[in-house]
C-alpha cells in the first residue's frame, strides 16, 4: 500500500512537473510550485516510513511551512512586479 | 531499483555542465547567477554521493544501526549551503546597484554602455 | 485490532493517493487557470490530510505522530488560504474565469 | 527517479526565458534535491537545503527581480562555442570519474580518512549524538566560526551596497480584503513557526537540525510576516539597525566561548575547559556555539531581506 502511494505520489508530480513547463501563465506555474511542494511533503512522509529514515518529519514540517511562505512571497513580489510594469505604461 | 554505481556521479556531470553552459552563454546577469546555483547544487550531490554508505543509516547515534554515513562531507556542505544563499545575496545586490547604475542587467548592453562611455572621454 | 487499524489505513492511504493522482491529472487536463486551481487545492487539501492519517494510523503513537498531525493541520490551513490568494492574484493580474471569458470580452474594455 | 526529474527541471531552467519562471524552477529544483539528499542519508543538508534552496534564496531572487525586470533578452550569438566548450569539459570530467569509487562503496577512500574517528569517538568526546552537529561545532569549531564571520561579512556587504531599509511601507498592492485572510491565517500560524525554530535550535544536538537550520527558519517567520504586514509593521517588531548588532552579538558569542577556553589555559574553542566535567563543558559549548551561529544566521536573513524587499525601483 505504501508503494503504491509512493507511485501515485511519484506519477502526480510527473503531471504537475508537465503543468509547470508547460504553463501558460505565471499562476500556472505558482500553483504548480504550490502543489509540487505539498508533493514533496508526502513524498517525504511517506517515503520516509516505508524504508524507516529517522528525523523525516521534521523535515515535512519545514518544508509545509516554506512551502507557504514561498508561494506567499511569489504572489507578492509577482503582484509588486505587475503594478509597476502597468504604473510605468500609464 | 539498482542503478550503476557512477550513475550519481553521471548526471551530477551533467547537471554541472548544464549550469556551466547558462554560466558563460546567457548574457543576463541574474540568469547567470541562477546557473551558479545549479553549478553549485550539483557539487552539494557531489560531496553527499561520496559521503553516502550503502545500507548505513544517517550520522545521528542510535542503538539500531551498525553503520553509519560518513557525516564529515555533510557538515562541509551544511554550512556551504548557508554560506552559498549569502554570497548569492551579495551577487544579486550587485545586480541590482548595476541595474541602478546602467539600467540594464544584461552584459551586452553593460559592456556598449562601457564602450560609449570610454568613447565620451576619449 | 490491529487489523482494522491496518484496513483503515489502507483505505486511508488508497484514498490518499486517488485524490493525488486525480489532482496531478486535473492540474494537467483542465482549461483555465481557475480550474485547475480548482482541481489542485481541493484534491490536495483532503488528499494529504488522509494520507498523512493514514501513516499515522500505521506507527506507533510517537513524537513522529504528533509532527505528522502537525503538518496535517499545517496543510488544512496553509493550502486553502494560498489558493484563495493566487486565484485573488490571478484575477487582479487579469485573468478571467472560463465562464466569464466569452461575456466579458466586451465588458473587459469599459472595465479598465 | 529523482535524478531524471532533477535533470528535467534543469534543462527546462536552462532553457526558459520569462526569469519569473525560472525563479520557480529553481525551487522546484531545489525541493528535488533536499528529497535526495534524504535518500543519501544526509539528514542535516535536507534540512537545511529545505530551509534556504525552498524559502530564502527563492524569496532573494524574486525581490531582485522586482528590482531589475523579469524579462530576458535572446541572444543572437552563436551558442555552438559554448556548447563545445561544455561538451569536452563534461567529457572530461566524466572520463575522470570512471575511476571513482562506485557510490555506497564503503571501503571508498573517502571512508578510510577521519569518518570513521568521528563515529567511534564523538559520543564518548562529546556526548552529543548528532555526529553532523559533533563535527560541526566541536570538531572543526574553527571551520565554522570562520564560516559565520563569512555569512556575516556577506550580510554587511549588501547592507553597505543596498543600504540597511528605511522605515518605509512597501505595501501598497493588492486589496485589503484578501489580505485579511492571509493575515489571520499567517497570525495562526507564526507563534508556532518560532517554536518550531527554537526546536531546531536546541533538540540539534539530538536530532537533525543546529543554528543554521534554526536561524533561516526564525528568519522566513519574519520574512512571512513582512510579506502580509507590510515593512512599516515588522520594522515595529524588530527594527533595521538591530539586525547588524544582533549578528554582531552572535558572533561574539562564538569567539567569546572560544577566547574563554583560551583564557584558562586551553586552546582556542576548547569546550572541554568550560566546566569541571569535560562532557559537560563540550555540551554547554556546543549549545552556545550553536546560538551563536543561529543569531548571526537569524540576523544577517533578516537583514538581506529588508535590504532587498525596501529598495526602491529606479526609473
Amino acid at each position: 500500500m505504501l508503494f503504491a502511494t509512493l507511485i501515485a505520489l511519484l506519477g502526480a508530480m510527473l503531471l504537475i512537473l508537465a503543468r509547470a513547463f508547460a504553463g501558460p501563465s505565471v499562476y500556472d506555474r505558482v500553483l504548480a510550485l504550490n502543489m509540487f511542494g505539498t508533493k514533496t511533503v508526502l513524498l517525504i512522509a511517506v517515503g520516509g516510513h516505508a524504508l524507516g529514515w529517522t528525523g523525516y518529519a521534521d523535515i515535512a514540517l519545514l518544508y509545509a511551512m516554506l512551502n507557504f511562505i514561498g508561494t506567499i512571497a511569489v504572489l507578492r513580489f509577482f503582484e509588486a512586479t505587475a503594478s509597476d510594469a502597468r504604473e510605468e505604461r500609464t | 531499483m539498482e542503478l550503476p554505481g557512477l550513475f550519481n556521479y553521471w548526471v551530477v556531470v551533467v547537471l554541472m555542465m548544464a549550469g556551466f553552459y547558462v554560466v558563460i552563454e546567457q548574457g543576463n546577469l541574474v540568469k547567470k547567477l541562477i546557473g551558479l546555483g545549479l553549478f553549485q547544487a550539483s557539487v552539494f550531490i557531489f560531496y553527499i554521493s561520496i559521503g553516502k554508505v550503502a545500507d548505513g543509516a544517517p550520522p545521528i547515534l542510535g542503538d539500531a544501526a551498525e553503520l553509519y554515513s560518513n557525516p564529515l562531507p555533510h557538515v562541509l556542505i551544511l554550512t556551504a549551503i548557508v554560506v552559498g544563499v549569502a554570497t548569492t545575496a551579495v551577487g544579486l545586490s550587485l545586480i541590482v546597484r548595476i541595474h541602478e547604475q546602467y539600467g540594464s542587467v544584461e552584459e551586452d548592453d553593460i559592456h556598449r554602455a562601457d564602450v560609449q562611455a570610454d568613447e565620451d572621454e576619449a | 485490532m490491529s487489523l482494522l487499524l491496518d484496513i483503515l489505513s489502507g483505505l486511508a492511504l488508497l484514498a490518499g493517493s486517488l485524490l493525488c493522482i486525480t489532482g496531478g491529472i486535473g492540474l494537467w487536463r483542465l482549461p483555465g487557470v481557475f480550474c485547475r486551481m480548482h482541481a489542485a487545492s481541493l484534491n490536495d487539501t483532503l488528499g494529504t490530510p488522509l494520507i498523512l492519517l493514514g501513516l499515522m494510523l500505521q506507527m506507533e503513537p510517537s513524537l513522529t505522530t504528533l509532527k505528522l498531525v502537525c503538518i496535517a493541520l499545517f496543510i488544512m490551513m496553509t493550502n486553502p488560504s494560498a489558493t484563495h490568494a493566487l486565484s485573488r492574484a490571478a484575477l487582479h493580474g487579469g485573468e478571467r474565469p472560463l465562464a466569464d471569458r466569452a461575456a466579458g470580452a466586451e465588458d473587459e474594455s469599459s472595465k479598465r | 527517479m529523482l535524478l531524471a526529474l532533477l535533470l528535467a527541471v534543469a534543462f527546462a531552467a536552462v532553457r526558459m526565458r520569462d526569469l519569473f519562471s525560472v525563479v520557480m524552477l529553481f525551487s522546484i529544483y531545489s525541493l528535488l534535491t533536499a528529497a535526495l539528499f534524504m535518500d543519501l542519508d544526509a539528514v542535516d543538508v535536507a534540512f537545511t537545503e529545505a530551509a534556504v534552496g525552498a524559502g530564502v534564496s527563492t524569496i532573494l531572487m524574486l525581490a531582485s527581480l522586482r528590482l531589475v525586470g523579469r524579462s530576458e533578452q535572446a541572444r543572437r550569438r552563436n551558442p555552438l562555442l559554448a556548447l563545445s566548450v561544455v561538451a569536452v569539459t563534461g567529457a572530461a570530467l566524466i572520463y575522470g570519474l570512471s575511476d571513482a569509487p562506485l557510490l555506497g562503496d564503503p571501503n571508498a577512500p573517502a571512508q578510510q580518512h577521519v569518518a570513521p574517528y568521528y563515529i567511534q569517538n564523538a559520543m564518548a568526546d562529546t556526548g552529543v549524538p548528532n555526529l553532523v552537529t559533533a563535527v560541526l561545532a566541536s570538531y572543526r569549531g574553527f571551520d565554522t566560526f570562520g564560516e559565520t564571520l563569512v555569512v556575516f561579512t556577506a550580510g554587511l556587504a549588501v547592507m553597505l551596497l543596498l543600504g540597511s531599509g528605511r522605515a518605509r511601507d512597501n505595501q501598497q498592492y493588492g486589496s485589503e480584503d484578501d489580505r485579511n485572510i492571509q493575515r489571520l491565517v499567517v497570525r495562526a500560524l507564526i507563534p508556532w513557526i518560532l517554536v518550531f525554530a527554537l526546536y531546531v535550535q536546541f533538540h540539534g544536538d539530538f536530532g537533525a537540525g543546529g543554528g543554521f537550520q534554526a536561524g533561516v527558519i526564525f528568519a522566513s517567520a519574519f520574512v512571512l510576516f513582512d510579506l502580509v504586514h507590510g515593512h512599516r509593521v515588522t520594522a515595529q517588531v524588530i527594527p533595521a539597525h538591530w539586525l547588524p548588532r544582533l549578528g554582531a552579538l552572535g558572533a561574539l558569542i562564538y569567539g567569546g566561548v572560544g577566547l574563554c577556553s583560551l583564557f584558562v589555559g586551553q586552546p582556542f574553542l576548547d569546550y572541554a575547559a568550560l566546566a569541571q566535567d569535560p562532557i559537560a563543558g563540550q555540551h554547554l559549548g556546543i549549545l552556545l556555539v550553536e546560538l551563536g551561529v543561529g543569531l548571526t544566521v537569524f540576523s544577517v536573513i533578516t537583514a538581506i531581506y529588508y535590504a532587498f524587499s525596501t529598495r526602491e525601483q529606479l526609473r
